[in-house]
């Protein structure tokens, strides 16, 4: 209610086997709201959380959804899933709660016009699809690429923007598409027929379980043709679990930030209250609740509209950089960039 | 038309992989006729009944009967339709429906009986409704026949192995058979017991007009019950004629009956 | 009561829960950090725990043998011979009635909101009763029908804007065609292997929806779906809310009529007695081919009139809603409830849903806590919360009896 | 040998046992004749630890065995013969006798003791490889014989060992148990519906009536009994 | 056609299979004894996995021999995938002997949910990789691109388990006792067996056969993570029903068709029915063997 706290809602995986991309995402936001709510909150008042789990699932997304209705958020971070998210949503828009996902990626989610409640702190899946087709064909030169998914909405939606403009660009040519089963016990069949179609590139867009996995039966063949991969893969853990194997793998990502003074100290912050380093999405988690705080903050209000005005007007300094957001919800200033693996390390190429 | 055999089979064989279990057995019943089928254990009896009843498809012959309604080849039709044709039977190893109740069971046979389909009885409407009580009502009749209403809504599990033998013959008798085929109903009672079954069997034949082949190792009842008997042996029909014949026969005491036997 | 032994008996169960626990519970590898911490507490929590539990279920299994010498009858038994009573039986029917139509406001939104979901799991269960509990047919692959009934009302109406009152009788149907297609190749299957050969037909209608984009819109599915609308008016989230529980409690209600109907009916009694015995069932006239599948297809329905509702409810679809796990969680709901019981089957989805909810407090231990619970459940309730009570039956004939009696 | 002391054995709430005792010596054939339902199967299956008994004892040579399992109870050298056969229906019939002799180690009085069986019944020969669940009804009675006679009981409990067998075959089977008990002394507990059959090659009896023993003679004085006659032997 | 594309694609196949076999024959065991689609068996797999990636990076900070530590790893595994098949038994399924068949699987799923969360908070929810690692064997070399050391390992150990279980139960005591049980415990019972031992001792076997595949599967992939079990325990079950549940070579050779339909399916048609195809073979195969590839029909005489 008013002059008692403001609440913020975070919601997203936080249990089942999805939980390692919904977690950093709570883990970020009590760092924010902690460093708020020690230099006096927001408009004078404290800020608490609600922290809720979907488990990525729709149909518990909407329950979820309901439950921060309820408890009166005036603004929500998440959720995690791209379709959670879009089930939430419903909800959301019609109660007029900001919504801001540290990493739903869907296109459509802002693009299509129908969320005007909804932003995002990670680029959408044509936009990294651009920046990796343009990759591959001009700097790298392939001629016939393969591009892979692992068949959920993210993988598969990215890998289709891929194929869309791979095939509007001439002499370029997809010699393969399809999706891969995740969890399958071997990937030979799949790299057999990579090596079967003649492609000189791999794409494959999904996460980074699989992509070691692909990329490790890969070389064991010896099968050595660029691998590019997309945000889900470029994750220090992919490195660790993919050894020697992830040595020269491409992957985009957002534009390097680690040297930002602010992610430094977001990433020491996470070391010092957790005791290990942040995990998937922490830093976009961090970002999204630094602007809505910033925006309530701005707006002089939890108004709805001012806000949302708010939000899209004013630039604020997040461990993404200096970001604001577009009409439709995208941020700006919130760009990919290519990386590589060099040497156990993700090497932005420039 | 009346002279008909009800059931006639003929040259009916049953092979399992080399074993012939049945081999080129013929029989015919007539209407109103108990009949016995008796042999050795592993004659083949049982097997007979499956193959008449459609449990299994036999390798050769022809099963027909011969009704009011005409008559009809029973061979390769399933045993649901076999009895619809009006033929019910027992089984050796007792299989009630166990988890049920006795009354339910022999609703359970009634279960041809019964027109209405689905929406009707969704809707339950009255024609869905007198129906159902009637059916109630008539399956509990039978087992007042039978003698089993104290255990009307006991689980058929729970029931003695006699009381459970007899509920067999109710529910057979549900299904409104013309042809009742009993494996065994006397196994596991005692002679108090099967004196009280064979007065059941009579009355049943007698009252409901039906025609009755039975499958019986107490040859006490056998003699006393049945106008004809068949012997079989290894498969083989190895004797027919009326009980009088059937203890004097050479072959079937020396097969079968052993030399004492009383009754 | 504690003797000696069961000390010791305990404090080697202690034991061998340290021993069993160890590698897991003590040490924490991480081998992409190469760390490992050693948590040398977990093991005192461990023994802690195990003695204390065998000194509880020793301690249990005495009074049990001691009660159980006059045997109390059970709460449902009571309950139940308390609703032979006519005004007992509908003061009570009244008083369920208000406070269903009062919940939604009298709660949050939030509580309306589970409330609808578990709802659409009563109806989800009584349909699978109707395979598993009724027909005794294992089937690991439910939650294909629910996703046919969400299908096709997401595509009607994405491409024709077909209303969600239009959409439930046709993904009705949908279902029913998809059980009969289901049941066909399936007819000779017994026991574990029609469980199996469900499943796979359960994980292949999800592989399609996942793969084939033209139709489905593969794995990004379809959002935007419109809510349940009143004369083709737009409520307000609270009322649309509201309303969606109404349809759902309505579609509960009939739910349970229809499927009290069936079950005392022909048909109802052809599916028990096949579950019981397929070859004493046919020799009893009972097509089994038949039977099956009206079982198949009349389960299939109630998944199709909830997929429907699923579809309206989250407004947003897609394949990762109706997996594998949907469909044992659907079963779990029958066989905790009680198989073949309707009573059971609603108290079954009422906890089952429900419970994790009310965990969220524990969110990241509540699976965990559920895990246990299911097995402690059937270890104690081996037949569901309310096992089936066998109907009995009034006959004409008593009533002539009792007459003659009494003259 | 066996002492049953009060035993009572309830199914659930069901007493299907009402305080029963019953004296076995060594070296006799008893037999418990009863009507449908009166408890004879369930005494046997009390006394082998299947069924368990709520309270009251049972002595075998001396041993409580009331609170055993029955793995232990069998190992002391009873067999039973259920009600049923109970034949492993995928096993072979030479299985089937394999596994009555599963606690002998003694492999060639083993081989012995099936030809021996095979000699008893020359159809279970026959049929050897043949698997248990397809042989007929008294094919597979011969077999449940056969298979506890393999395990050489001290004593030997037989639920109605003549159900579905053919005349010939039942004279045969109640030869088997007299020569069994006379040759190998082996004690026999006898449950028989045919108590014509029973009373005759019994040394003493117990009629057993819902659940409770309501007469205990010796045989021939049963046999003669007039409320026996009329009430089991149908005369 | 191209031959040495076909080739490579059987290969792939026939690890695959091999991989589905080493799990699939602990469950089919299982199976057959107490006719319990045991859920749980993809945890206990896990879990071996789990162990010898605890214990194998534990021992590898002490720098000893790699190959001393994958045994070393390896024999924890089994020893404590044994010890939790034989604790689960008797707590969640032992004291439901009795009951419907449906509570013992429900009972089941509760152990396996149970065990997943188990090992989620006691380790963690990420990917981790998987330290034991094989050294590549000489002579495998000119076949290296089609076939590892791993893969190889799993062929022979398959192999070797499918023979010594199928030894152990057609010709020793136990095994006699295993199938006595299966068929009917009560007559177990009657001629000495004690069941719950023999039960115990199916799940210990069982149990440890489904580690060695944890270890040697893991070592293959390269990572994992507490959620392996069940993707691995559905395609088990697949495998054992499709050779005819029960059976021990019909497991393997269940497994080896799943196997390679799914190698050829994904190499000539699409790996986006991957899955697919592995189910449609085994409706298939179903609707004309209705018990499977080599299980017995049920000879129910009537
Ligand atoms: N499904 C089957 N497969 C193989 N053999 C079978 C099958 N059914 C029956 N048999 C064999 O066929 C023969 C005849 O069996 P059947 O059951 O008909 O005998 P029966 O005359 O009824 O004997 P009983 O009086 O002992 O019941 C037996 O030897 C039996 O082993
Ligand atoms: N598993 C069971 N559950 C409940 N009641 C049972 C069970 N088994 C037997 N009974 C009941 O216990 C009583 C004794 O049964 P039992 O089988 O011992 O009789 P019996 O003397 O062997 O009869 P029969 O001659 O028919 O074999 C019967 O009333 C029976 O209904
Ligand atoms: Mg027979
Ligand atoms: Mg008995």
């Amino acid at each position: 209610g008013e002059g008692g706290t403001i609440r913020i809602g975070v919601a997203g995986a936080h249990s089942g086997d999805l939980a390692s991309y919904g977690i950093p995402s709570i883990k970020a936001a009590e760092l924010v709201v902690d460093m708020y709510n020690a230099n006096g909150g927001v408009l004078g008042r404290q800020v608490e959380l609600v922290i809720e789990d979907d488990v990525c699932k729709p149909e518990v997304a909407t329950n979820t959804a309901a439950k921060l209705v309820g408890d009166e958020v005036v603004a929500v971070i998440g959720h995690i899933c791209s379709g959670a998210t879009k089930a939430a949503l419903g909800i959301y828009k019609d109660e007029n709660i900001i919504t801001i996902s540290p990493s739903a990626t869907n296109p459509p989610l802002t693009k299509s016009g129908e969320y005007p409640n909804f932003l995002r702190t990670i680029a959408p899946d044509d936009a990294q699809a651009d920046v990796e087709v343009s990759f591959a064909v001009d700097t790298l030169g392939l001629k016939k690429i393969a591009v892979l998914h692992d068949k959920g909405d993210y993988g598969k939606g990215f890998a289709e923007f891929c194929k869309a403009q791979i095939e509007a660009k001439s002499g370029v040519e997809v010699v393969l598409y399809e999706g891969i089963q995740v969890g399958a016990v071997d990937y030979s069949a799949i790299i057999n027929k990579i090596g079967n179609s003649g492609a000189d590139g791999v794409i494959y867009g999904g996460y980074h379980p699989e992509a070691s996995k692909l990329v490790s039966q890969m070389k064991k063949k010896n099968m050595d043709i660029p691998f590019l991969s997309d945000d889900g893969v470029k994750d220090p853990t992919f490195i660790k679990v993919a050894g020697e194997y992830s040595e020269g793998v491409y992957a985009t990502g957002p534009v390097d930030t680690s040297s930002n003074p602010m992610a430094i100290k977001a990433v020491e912050d996470h070391k010092a209250k957790y005791g290990e380093e942040p995990g998937a999405f922490f830093l976009n988690a961090y970002a999204a609740t630094i602007a809505v705080l910033n925006a309530i903050e701005k707006a002089g209000s939890t108004d709805y509209e001012a806000v949302s005005a708010a939000l899209r007007s004013e630039y604020v300094e997040t461990p993404l950089g200096k970001i604001s957001f577009d009409e439709k919800g995208d941020a700006i200033g919130v760009g990919f960039a290519v990386y590589q693996v060099q040497n156990g390390e993700y090497v932005e190429l420039k | 038309m009346s002279d008909a055999p009800v059931l006639e089979v003929n040259d009916l064989s049953m092979v399992f992989g080399g074993l012939r279990a049945v081999d080129n057995v013929s029989l015919n019943i007539k209407k109103g006729e108990i009949v016995a089928l008796i042999g050795p254990n592993g004659a083949g009896k049982t097997t007979f009944f499956n193959c008449i009843t459609g449990v299994y498809i036999p390798t050769h012959g022809e099963v027909k009967i011969n009704t009011s309604e005409g008559s009809a080849v029973l061979n390769g039709l399933k045993p649901n339709v076999i009895n619809e044709k009006g033929l019910a039977r027992t089984f050796q190893n007792i299989r009630l429906f166990s988890n049920m109740t006795v009354l339910e069971n022999v609703m359970i046979g009634r279960h041809q009986s019964l027109k209405s389909g689905i929406l009707s009885s969704v809707l339950r409407t009255k024609k869905n409704r007198i129906e159902e009580q009637k059916v109630i009502d008539d399956s509990y009749e039978i087992l007042r026949k039978i003698g089993l209403e104290m255990y009307v809504n006991e689980l058929a599990c729970n029931l003695p192995y006699g009381a459970q033998r007899r509920l067999e013959i109710a529910r057979a008798m549900a299904t409104n058979p013309f042809l009742l085929l009993l494996d065994e109903p006397a196994a596991g009672m005692n002679p108090q017991e099967t004196n009280d079954l064979v007065e059941l069997i009579e009355r049943l034949r007698k009252e409901e007009d039906i025609t009755i082949l039975l499958i019986e190792h107490d040859m006490s009842l056998v003699m006393t019950l049945s106008e004809r008997i068949y012997v079989v042996d290894y498969g083989k029909m190895i004797a027919t004629g009326t009980p009088e014949e059937i203890k004097n026969n050479k072959e079937v005491i020396k097969a079968y009956l052993g030399e004492d036997i009383d009754a | 009561m504690i003797t000696i032994k069961d000390l010791k008996k305990a404090f080697l169960n202690a034991l061998w829960f340290i021993f069993l626990t160890f590698p897991i519970m003590v040490m924490k590898v991480n081998t992409i950090n190469d760390t490992l911490i050693w948590r040398w507490m977990n093991m005192l929590y461990i023994g802690v725990a195990a003695f204390v539990f065998t000194l509880l279920g020793k301690i249990y299994t005495v009074r049990k043998a001691n009660r159980s010498e006059i045997v109390k009858p059970s709460l449902i038994q009571i309950v139940n011979s308390k609703m032979e009573n006519k005004k007992v039986r509908y003061s009570s029917l009244a008083a369920v009635v208000a406070i269903v139509i009062l919940y939604p406001f009298l709660m949050s939104m939030y509580q309306t909101s589970i409330m609808t979901t578990a709802l659409m799991y009563v109806v989800l269960g009584l349909g699978l009763n109707i395979v598993v509990g009724f027909g005794g047919l294992l089937h690991l692959g439910y939650a294909a029908f629910y996703a046919v009934g969400a299908y096709t009302y997401g595509l009607l109406f994405y491409h024709f804007g077909l209303n969600f009152w239009l959409c439930l009788p046709i993904g009705a149907v949908f279902s029913a065609l998809f059980g009969i297609i289901l049941g066909f190749p399936i007819l000779r299957l017994r026991g574990d292997y029609l469980a199996i050969v469900t499943l796979a037909f359960g994980e292949i209608v999800r592989l399609v929806l996942e793969n084939w984009n033209e139709f489905s819109f593969g794995p990004s599915g379809i959002a935007n779906i419109a809510r349940p609308m009143i004369f083709g008016q737009k409520l307000k989230l609270a009322q649309v809310t509201n309303f969606t529980y109404f349809i759902a409690v309505g579609l509960t209600i009939l739910t349970i009529i229809v499927i009290r109907r069936m079950e005392s009916s022909k048909m109802g009694r052809a599916w028990e007695a096949m579950r019981e015995d397929e070859i004493a069932c046919q020799a009893m006239g009972i097509d089994i081919t038949k039977a099956k599948l009206t079982a198949f297809s009349m389960g299939a329905v109630w998944a199709g009139i909830m997929g429907v509702l699923f579809a309206a409810k989250t407004t947003f679809i897609n394949p990762a809603s109706f997996t594998t796990w949907e469909s044992i969680v659907i079963l779990c709901v029958v066989v905790i409830g009680g198989m073949g019981s309707i009573p059971g089957v609603i108290a079954g989805a009422l906890i089952f849903i429900l419970t994790p909810e009310y965990l969220r407090a524990f969110s990241q231990y509540r699976m965990l806590i559920f895990g246990i619970a299911l097995v402690v459940m059937m270890i104690f309730r081996p037949g569901g919360i309310i096992p089936k009570i066998r109907r009995s039956y009034q006959f004409a004939a008593d009533k002539e009896e009792t007459q003659e009696v009494e003259a | 040998m066996l002492k049953i002391k009060n035993i009572s054995t309830y199914y659930g709430n069901i007493q299907a046992l009402k305080d029963i005792t019953i004296d076995v010596s060594e070296g006799e054939i008893i037999t418990l004749i009863g009507a449908n339902g009166a408890g004879k199967s369930t005494t046997l299956m009390s006394l082998c630890g299947i069924v368990p008994v709520k309270s009251g004892s049972i002595e075998f040579e001396g041993q409580e065995i009331s609170k055993m399992n029955p793995d232990r109870i069998v190992s002391l050298g009873i067999s039973q013969v259920p009600e049923g056969r109970r034949i492993f229906p995928q096993l072979s019939v030479r299985e089937n006798l394999d596994m009555g002799a599963f606690l002998r180690n003694d492999k060639d009085e083993i081989k012995k003791d099936i030809e021996y069986v095979y000699d008893l019944f020359p159809r279970l020969a026959e049929r050897r490889h043949q698997q248990g669940g397809t042989l007929s009804g008294g094919e597979q009675q011969m077999l449940a014989i056969s298979r506890a006679l393999m395990a050489r009981p001290r004593l030997l409990l037989l639920d109605e060992p003549s159900l579905g067998l053919a005349p010939l075959i039942v004279q045969q089977i109640f030869d088997i148990i007299k020569k069994v008990n006379q040759e190998n002394n082996t004690t026999v507990f006898l449950v028989e519906q045919n108590a014509n059959m029973a009373l005759k090659i019994a040394h003493r009896g117990y009629v057993l009536e819902t659940g409770k023993i309501s007469m205990t003679d010796d045989a021939d004085k049963l046999l003669a009994n007039e409320d026996v006659k009329k009430a089991y032997l149908g005369i | 056609m191209n031959l040495e594309y076909f080739f490579s694609l059987f290969l792939g196949g026939l690890t695959r299979g091999s991989i589905y076999a080493l799990i699939a024959l602990g469950y089919t065991m299982v199976y057959g004894i107490i006719k319990l689609i045991n859920f749980a068996h993809g945890e206990i797999y896990m879990i071996g996995a789990f162990t010898s990636l605890i214990i194998g990076a534990a021992l590898a900070m002490s720098g000893m021999n790699p190959i001393l530590i994958f045994v070393l790893a390896c024999l924890a595994a089994i020893v404590y995938s044994a010890a939790y098949g034989i604790t689960i038994e008797r707590l969640a399924y032992r004291p439901l002997r009795k009951a419907p068949r449906l509570s013992v699987l429900i009972s089941a799923i509760g152990m396996s949910i149970f065990l997943q969360n188990y090992v989620l908070l006691a380790q963690t929810s990420d990917f981790l990789p998987f330290p034991l690692v094989l050294p590549n064997m000489k002579f495998l070399k000119p076949i290296e691109h089609m076939m590892t050391t791993t893969q190889f390992l799993i062929l022979i150990s398959t192999a070797v388990v499918m023979v010594l279980l199928t030894i152990l139960i057609k010709f020793t005591r136990m095994g006699k006792a295993m199938r006595a049980t299966s068929q009917d415990k009560d007559m177990a019972q009657l001629v000495g067996i004690n069941v719950d031992r023999v039960i115990s001792m199916t799940f210990l076997i069982g149990s440890a056969t489904a580690a060695l595949g944890g270890v040697l599967i893991s070592s293959h992939i390269g990572q994992i993570n507490f959620y392996i079990g069940f993707i691995a325990g559905i395609k088990a079950f697949v495998a054992a029903v499709l050779g005819g549940i029960g059976s021990i070579p019909g497991a393997v050779l269940g497994s080896f068709v799943l196997g390679l339909t799914e190698s050829f399916g994904t190499g000539y048609i699409s790996s986006d029915y991957e899955d697919a195809f592995a189910f449609i073979i085994l409706i298939l195969i179903l609707i004309f063997k209705p018990a499977g590839l080599l299980g017995r029909k049920e000879n129910e005489k009537v």
